[in-house]
């Protein structure tokens, strides 16, 4: 038995659980914010730890065995998805205390983003396709709940087709895993990686994995299913921007890393070529859309698309070095997309508008936040030695050895578009002066942001930007990580027999 | 040696901080950092001359090939000389050109980086590691272009810089992976090169052609030449240092690097010849039509760069021997040009040569030194510029093939130039004083001492050119052709064709001058070449780049929510339902069609609530048929052995047709607001899904699971778990996690519900 | 009877996505209600469909007399009903305020977010 | 609410209210055995507390349920929860069911267990819940 696979779940539950009790002390909220986040970053640490030295961790959940009940499995790649989702917790959680206002936190801005955690948390380490669906599921509602705090006109219009598309994407899942309990009798995933190949039309299989595509592509914000993210994620206050572009869209992606490596790998020709396809227009769809706009968060919304396509394409070409690369770049990217909206956060207040044509002046008044944009901004971009370069070097290796031209290409020209508009940002809020039509505001904001809040917005973002820079400079441990939590997931016999304690 | 190749970064890290500190004196004191290692540099010429090659390995990022090995050798040496040499220079005299400047500080905390990623370019063994520092160079560079960034110019140039050299970048690293996979899967460059199959590669032409792409781009080789004289957006010091020994000579360097193992090909003489016989010939040709100062230069630095590839390309022996002489000769006379260029720009205020004159009373040293720098330029005795043109012209004229096309465009060329030497040394200092922006008088000695130092050099070492030679030249040369070769230096190698070429380009070099006014006239009126060079393609691709953008965007993410749900369910129809038609192989069994009357009934009406439902233009219409639907659901649930599910359901249905009639009724009533040929659009996609979902049900229920689960879970149940209704033991202790989760999405919703309908209640009181 | 209701489940699939293709935001909602449903039968149907043999144990036994039907799926029906419950709530009330702060009904009409 | 009819409205919940949450008790702690459970129950008892405000209104009804709805929502969340971590003190898995027989007079043997907290604990939050939004919207009415 491993207690610790369940914390990073139970964690978030109690914290927010106690939030609500204490709904009515907003301090007593806050200490629950950064003590229960900083509780679940310590947990997660120490699952990441114990399945590293130990193996694949199992928890079966009621004492039932697998596959009767329900399992918590911590596998590499879940056990980093959960540190990578407390990481991103912490830090948003800092981050809130200067940035959430009191109506906000009076409507339950705590408990729900504890409760987001809990989702994302079990999504990623639950063994069971059904309980998957049920994280799925609160993630969502309270993703849902966070996106329209304030009520603002964009919001509603952002929450509807948010709401309705992510809707329909549960709904597929919904009855993916009907179909197949309908076709194999069980719903453990590893029991499903001995049943499945045991179903005697395998192009039903096929079928059914589909849908999953679909369903995880809606939550991935793959082409063509993305329309969702782009309508809304930049509507929310930004510390709930910035964890929903770290973690939501990457719920779809680890789901389509686990689905496509344990379970649909009977016909790789067919679905990695789908996944490959999907993800070269991806990537294109979204850095042109970035190229697009000239609002910070939209841009950097366009982006989180985009991204996905590279860590799809790891998962499409389907060699050991190109998992290697989608899990490293998974790594990077959720550090380095979030970071990204927090310091468009503290550009917001320290210029009152997000649209670049209205800001400017940046490099000249603060130029330690201008380096804290580089970081991140160069990163993504793909830029060495920053992480985003080894994340990118990987895959396009990868790419190279599998001889797969296209794709390659797709990769390439997307890094140049994704600096395109890095430098968009940094050229237009950094370097260029402040127009002056807009200065008054301007310097309204930057009067009222106290040094202390500011401070408060800075930690994490330079935490998050020196954590970038190690993943860069010292990446050798973290492809080592991610080089394990690979062989993992092409071996699905680990995981097997990790749940199941049989040999297949 | 890594130390020394990492210390520009540490610096870097302090520049700002030191150069505060230290005041005026900044920039003396700092170039101590380069002028080390410079000395340091010095003391491995002996080792390379007489071990040979030598390779320094740390460790980095093993599990990816990536590691810190350092490759000292002839050419490496050479270039890092080079960098640190005139970078000790450059940044005494940055402290003197941007005195008092504000940002001085941060100017040397990324000149220092940029340094240090040009030494890392050029002594990497590594070739990720090679590229890593590469695209330091691109981004520090990019930095120091936008220096002036509050100018719309220099962020565009700046810009322009980056997206070029990156872009070839990105191609180069797609080259370099190649690179290593065609080596037998070493990464390292010692023994990538020490291969001798890499020109059988089945994908050498590729290969070839992405590795061009980066070094073309870095290198401003037509047609991306047009990023260098707009790189000029830059502060003088760092022109000058850009364009003498570091970036655009990056894409050299890795050339002649890679010439031992990949050159020699009929693709690579032509691709290098051409391109680079054309750049010379751009360059020179666009040198001659500028009056811009650093503009001149500018173009002259874009004509090295074309020989220099050229000559690569060319690949023999007096080739090779005439692309080392010419690169040190080159680094030596640009640097000290520019920071001329840079002095009598600081001083008078102006750029443009037209309007200066008359200066040498008021600044003769730069008045000779301009003189001595401009000789080398023009390729005349006794100065080192006139070995490496002889040896250039001889390299032409003995090429493998089409020499006679390489022997007329150097010429052509070295016309030009020397039209545009005289016109740079000459025009600002003779004739009349003329009035300029800031009252002239010699620089300070900062500004002077880099420039009169490397112009001493250039005289130096022509007239003893077997020093440099030896030391120096020869074992790069070694490096780049892969094999030692006996060779010396000397300005006079008797009277042989290109001694003549030589007079020949002086005479008609020196008529240009004579006639520049005339000449100028005539080509400032061809604008077509700037109405249609790459520049404007450049132009062309970013426009379109933003075009395509947004057509791209507005097409997909136009706003209107159906097109999104069409695209969705469409998506989900075509991969499944293809997917069903193409690989579920058996033939859809019918399955079981038994029912009994109160079954039909109620699915009927289902059916019809759920038709009636989607029709209907009466919102309590559609509630009502809507409870229907969730009723029947519900009867069908209890007729099939389910009664919690039953309950649940009808429940769940009061309760949800209470919220509906709640809320609905305080929105307006239906109106029919799309078209009959949308609502049949629609209509069709809605069936498709839901035939999909049919076909999809029928094959899986043709399926006979032999042993679900759920077998296990009944036995358990009341021994093991005590209790006796199934489903809710599942739902409490076989799986309570899920249940778990379902409580928190119940309590998420309530949370959410309240927070809108309070946010609303407050809206109001306020 | 479960190739009848694959059938009535399609037609609810049917039925949903066509109510959400309408412009009209009520009848965006309508048609996630309906889509739930469908879901919930599908799930309910493709794991078969048994008559009157409800998965309670009686007393003194331990097993369900002459057969089950299989009570898992069941289970996972009624955390699917609970669970859409709470998100259409969500979406109603959703709805509801949307339009008190838009003033408009047609999903055409709010498209500032996109574009 | 309009006052026709309300009298008997009023007279009704006040009667049917104690009588639904008696019967959602029963529902609940049958549910292990019967067609019934936590969730069920709980929206009984909430027809019963949305019966007497449709009767009376939200200022009379919120005092009958006790505490907050947003408290027993949170309550009955740390409930469920904790009747999962309980049996991690006992060395076993989270969730593990823990069996306590109690003797009741005139009940007989009860059996009280972790599952049945986990029951109640669903109970709360969805009575909790359900209640929290109907109150709400009927305050935003009034």
């Amino acid at each position: 038995m491993s207690p610790e696979v369940a914390l990073p779940v139970i964690i978030p539950f109690i914290a927010g659980a106690l939030s609500l009790i204490f709904y009515k002390s907003h301090a007593a909220q806050r200490w629950i914010g950064v003590v229960g986040t900083g509780a679940l970053l310590i947990a997660s640490i120490v699952l990441l730890y114990n399945t590293y030295t130990q193996g694949i961790l199992v928890m079966e959940m009621g004492n039932w065995p697998a596959p009767f009940g329900i399992v918590l499995v911590s596998d590499l790649l879940g056990a980093i998805m959960t540190v990578l989702a407390a990481i991103m917790g912490f830090a948003v959680a800092i981050y809130s205390l200067p940035t959430i206002s009191k109506d906000h936190e009076a409507f339950g801005y705590y408990p729900l983003t504890h409760l987001l955690l809990a989702g994302v948390c079990g999504a990623f380490l639950t063994g069971d396709v059904f309980n998957l669906y049920v994280w799925v599921e609160v993630l969502l509602v309270a993703s849902f709940a966070l996106l329209i705090l304030g009520g603002e006109r964009a919001q509603m219009e952002g929450a509807i087709k948010y709401v309705a598309l992510n809707l329909l994407s549960s709904i597929m899942l919904l009855t993916a895993v009907g179909l197949t309990y309908g076709l194999t009798g069980t719903l453990n995933m590893a029991d499903l990686a001995v049943k499945l190949p045991e179903v005697e039309d395998q192009g039903l299989v096929t079928v059914v994995a589909m849908l999953y595509l679909v369903s995880f592509g809606i939550k991935a914000g793959a082409f063509p299913l993305f329309f969702w993210l782009p309508a809304s994620y930049h509507t929310p206050p930004v510390a709930v921007s910035a964890l929903f572009a770290g973690l939501l869209t990457k719920v779809g992606v680890y789901a389509l890393f686990r689905f496509f490596t344990l379970l649909f790998n009977h016909d790789v020709g067919y679905t990695h070529e789908l996944l490959l396809w999907m993800s070269g227009f991806t990537m294109i769809t979204g850095v042109l859309g970035a190229a697009y706009h000239y609002e910070i968060r939209r841009i950097l919304s366009f982006h989180i698309v985009s991204q996905i396509g590279y860590m799809i394409m790891g998962l499409a070409l389907f060699t050991p070095l190109a998992i290697v690369g989608g899990v490293f770049y998974i790594m990077h990217h959720i550090i380095v997309k979030a970071n990204l909206f927090l310091v468009g956060g503290v550009v917001y207040f320290l210029r009152g508008s997000y649209e670049l044509k209205e800001i400017g002046g940046l490099w000249r008044t603060k130029p330690w936040l201008g380096l804290l944009f580089l970081v991140p901004a160069l990163s993504l971009a793909g830029l060495p030695p920053l992480s985003g370069f080894f994340g990118k070097y990987i895959i396009i290796r990868a790419g190279v050895e599998a001889e797969s031209w296209g794709i390659v290409a797709v990769a390439l020209v997307v890094g140049l578009l994704t600096l395109y508009s890095m430098i968009k940002i940094w050229a237009e809020a950094f370097w260029k002066a402040q127009p002056e039509e807009h200065e008054e505001r301007a310097a309204q904001f930057e009067r009222t942001l106290s040094d202390k809040s500011l401070a408060l917005m800075i930690l994490p973002i330079a935490a998050l930007a020196a954590m970038t820079v190690f993943i860069g400079l010292g990446a050798q441990p973290i492809y080592e990580l991610a080089d394990a939590a690979a062989e993992q997931l092409l071996d699905s016999t680990h995981y097997i027999q990790a749940v199941l304690g049989e040999t297949p | 040696m890594l130390i020394a190749v990492l210390s520009g970064f540490i610096l870097a890290a302090f520049a700002p901080w030191l150069t505060r500190s230290l005041g005026d004196k900044a920039g003396w004191i700092l170039a101590l950092l380069p002028a080390g290692l410079f000395a340091y540099f010095l003391t491995w010429v002996p080792v390379v001359i007489t071990d040979g090659a030598q390779v320094v390995h740390y460790p980095w990022i093993p599990g990816l090939d990536i590691s810190l090995s350092i490759l000292v050798d002839g050419l490496s040496l050479l270039f890092a000389l080079l960098i640190s040499g005139i970078g000790t220079f450059i940044i005494i005299y940055a402290g003197g050109y941007l005195h008092g400047h504000e940002d001085l500080p941060r100017f040397y905390a990324i000149m220092f980086s940029f340094m240090a990623a040009m030494l890392g370019v050029v002594l990497s063994n590594n070739i990720i590691t090679l590229f890593v520092f590469w695209e330091l160079t691109s981004i520090t560079s990019y930095l120091l272009i936008g220096f002036h960034h509050e100018q719309k110019d220099a962020r565009w140039f700046a810009l322009q810089g980056l997206l070029v050299t990156v872009g070839g970048g990105l191609a180069l690293l797609a080259g370099l992976i190649m690179l290593a996979l065609a080596g037998g899967g070493s990464f390292e460059l010692s023994e990538i090169l020490a291969n001798e199959d890499l020109r059988e590669y089945g994908f050498y032409t590729g290969m070839v052609i992405l590795i061009l792409a980066g070094t073309f781009t870095k290198s401003a080789q037509v047609p991306f030449h047009f990023w260098l004289p707009n790189a000029m957006a830059a502060p003088t010091p760092v022109s000058a240092f850009l364009h003498s020994a570091t970036m655009v000579k990056a894409g050299v360097y890795l050339m002649a690097r890679l010439n031992p193992g990949i050159g020699g090909t009929e693709l690579w003489l032509y691709a290098l010849g051409i391109f680079g016989a054309l750049t010379m010939f751009t360059g020179s040709f666009m040198a001659l039509r500028s009056t811009g100062l650093k503009a001149v230069l500018a173009y002259t630095t874009i004509m090295a760069l074309g020989t220099l590839t050229m000559l690569i390309g060319i690949g023999t022996e007096q080739a090779i021997i005439a692309a080392m002489t010419f690169l040190l000769a080159h680094a030596l006379y640009k640097a000290s040009l520019f920071m001329l260029a840079g002095a009598l720009d600081h001083e008078t205020g102006t750029k443009d040569i037209t309007k200066l004159g008359g200066l040498r009373r008021l600044m003769p040293i730069t008045f000779v030194t301009a003189c001595i720098a401009a000789l080398s330029l023009a390729g005349l005795p006794p100065l080192f510029g006139f070995i490496a043109k002889e040896l250039m012209f001889e390299a032409a004229l003995q090429a493998p093939t089409i020499g006679l096309f390489f022997t007329v465009l150097a010429v052509l060329s070295a016309i030009m130039i020397v039209a545009m030497a005289a016109v740079f040394a000459l025009r600002p200092f003779i004739g009349d004083l003329k009035e300029t922006p800031k009252k002239p008088h010699e620089a300070p000695l900062s500004m002077l001492i880099g420039p009169v130092v490397l112009a001493s050099l250039s005289l130096i070492f022509g007239l003893v050119g077997f020093l440099p030679a030896a030391a120096l030249v020869a074992p790069a040369v070694e490096s780049v052709y892969g094999a030692p070769i006996d060779f010396d230096l000397y300005l006079w190698h008797g009277i042989n064709l290109p001694l003549m070429l030589s007079v020949l380009a002086v005479a008609l070099g020196l008529l240009l001058f004579w006639k520049w006014n005339a000449v100028l006239a005539v080509f400032s009126r061809m604008t077509f070449i700037d109405r249609f060079g790459p520049e404007r393609g450049y132009e062309k691709l970013m426009d379109g780049l933003v075009w395509l953008a947004a057509w791209q965007t507005r097409l997909l993410q136009n706003g209107y929510m159906r097109n999104y749900l069409i695209t969705i369910v469409l998506t989900t129809v075509a991969l499944t339902g293809w997917t069903l038609f193409v690989h579920a192989g058996s033939p859809m069994p019918l399955g079981d069609i038994s029912f009994s009357l109160h079954e039909i009934v109620v699915a009927g009406l289902v059916v019809m609530g759920a038709i009636v439902a989607s029709v209907t233009s009466s919102r309590l219409g559609a509630v009502a048929t809507l409870g229907m639907v969730g009723f029947g659901i519900a009867l069908i649930y209890v007729f099939f052995s389910a009664p919690d599910l039953g309950t649940t359901q009808i429940m769940v249905e009061t309760l949800t047709v209470i919220l509906l009639v709640l809320v609905l009724f305080r929105l307006p009533s239906f109106q029919k607001l799309s078209s009959t040929a949308s609502r049949m659009r629609d209509a069709v996609v809605a069936v498709s899904l839901g035939g999909l979902m049919t076909l999809l049900i029928l094959a899986v229920n043709a399926v006979e699971v032999t042993e679900p689960i759920s077998d296990q879970l009944v036995a358990w149940s009341y021994p093991e778990a005590h209790g006796r209704n199934i489903v809710n033991v599942i739902l409490v202790d076989f799986r309570a996690l899920d249940t778990l989760g379902e409580i928190f999405v119940v309590g998420l919703a309530a949370i959410g519900v309240y927070a809108m309908i309070r946010l609303r209640a407050e809206d109001k009181a306020k | 009877m479960e190739t009848i209701m694959a059938f009535v489940v399609g037609a609810l699939f049917a039925a949903s996505i066509y109510m959400m293709l309408r412009r009209s935001i009520v009848k965006l909602v309508i048609g996630l209600i309906l889509l739930s449903n469908a879901a919930n039968l599908l799930i309910f149907t493709v794991s078969g469909l048994t008559r009157g043999l409800p998965p309670l144990i009686p007393e003194g036994s331990s097993l369900p007399a002459g057969g089950w039907a299989d009570p898992l799926p069941q289970a996972l029906v009624l955390t699917a009903i609970v669970i859409g419950f709470g998100v259409l709530a969500f979406a109603v009330v959703l709805i509801h305020r949307a339009y008190e702060v838009i003033n408009e009904d047609d999903l055409d009409k709010m498209r500032s977010t996109d574009t | 609410m309009n006052s026709m009819g309300s009298l008997i409205l009023r007279t009704t919940a006040r009667f049917l209210l104690p009588l639904l949450l008696l019967f959602s008790v029963f529902v609940l702690l049958r549910g292990h055995d019967e067609p019934g459970g936590g969730f069920i129950a709980g929206l009984v008892a909430a027809v019963g507390f949305a019966l007497y405000l449709f009767a009376f209104d939200a200022a009379r009804t919120k005092p009958l349920l006790v505490m907050e709805p947003q408290v027993m929502v949170g309550a009955g969340l740390l409930a469920a929860t904790v009747s999962g971590i309980l049996p991690v003190f006992a060395g076993l898995p989270f969730f593990t069911a823990l069996w306590w027989p109690v003797e009741m007079p005139g009940f007989g043997e009860v059996k009280f267990s972790t599952p049945l907290i986990f029951d109640i604990g669903v109970y709360m939050v969805v009575l909790g819940s359900v209640m929290k939004i109907i109150l709400a919207l009927a305050e935003a009415e009034e």
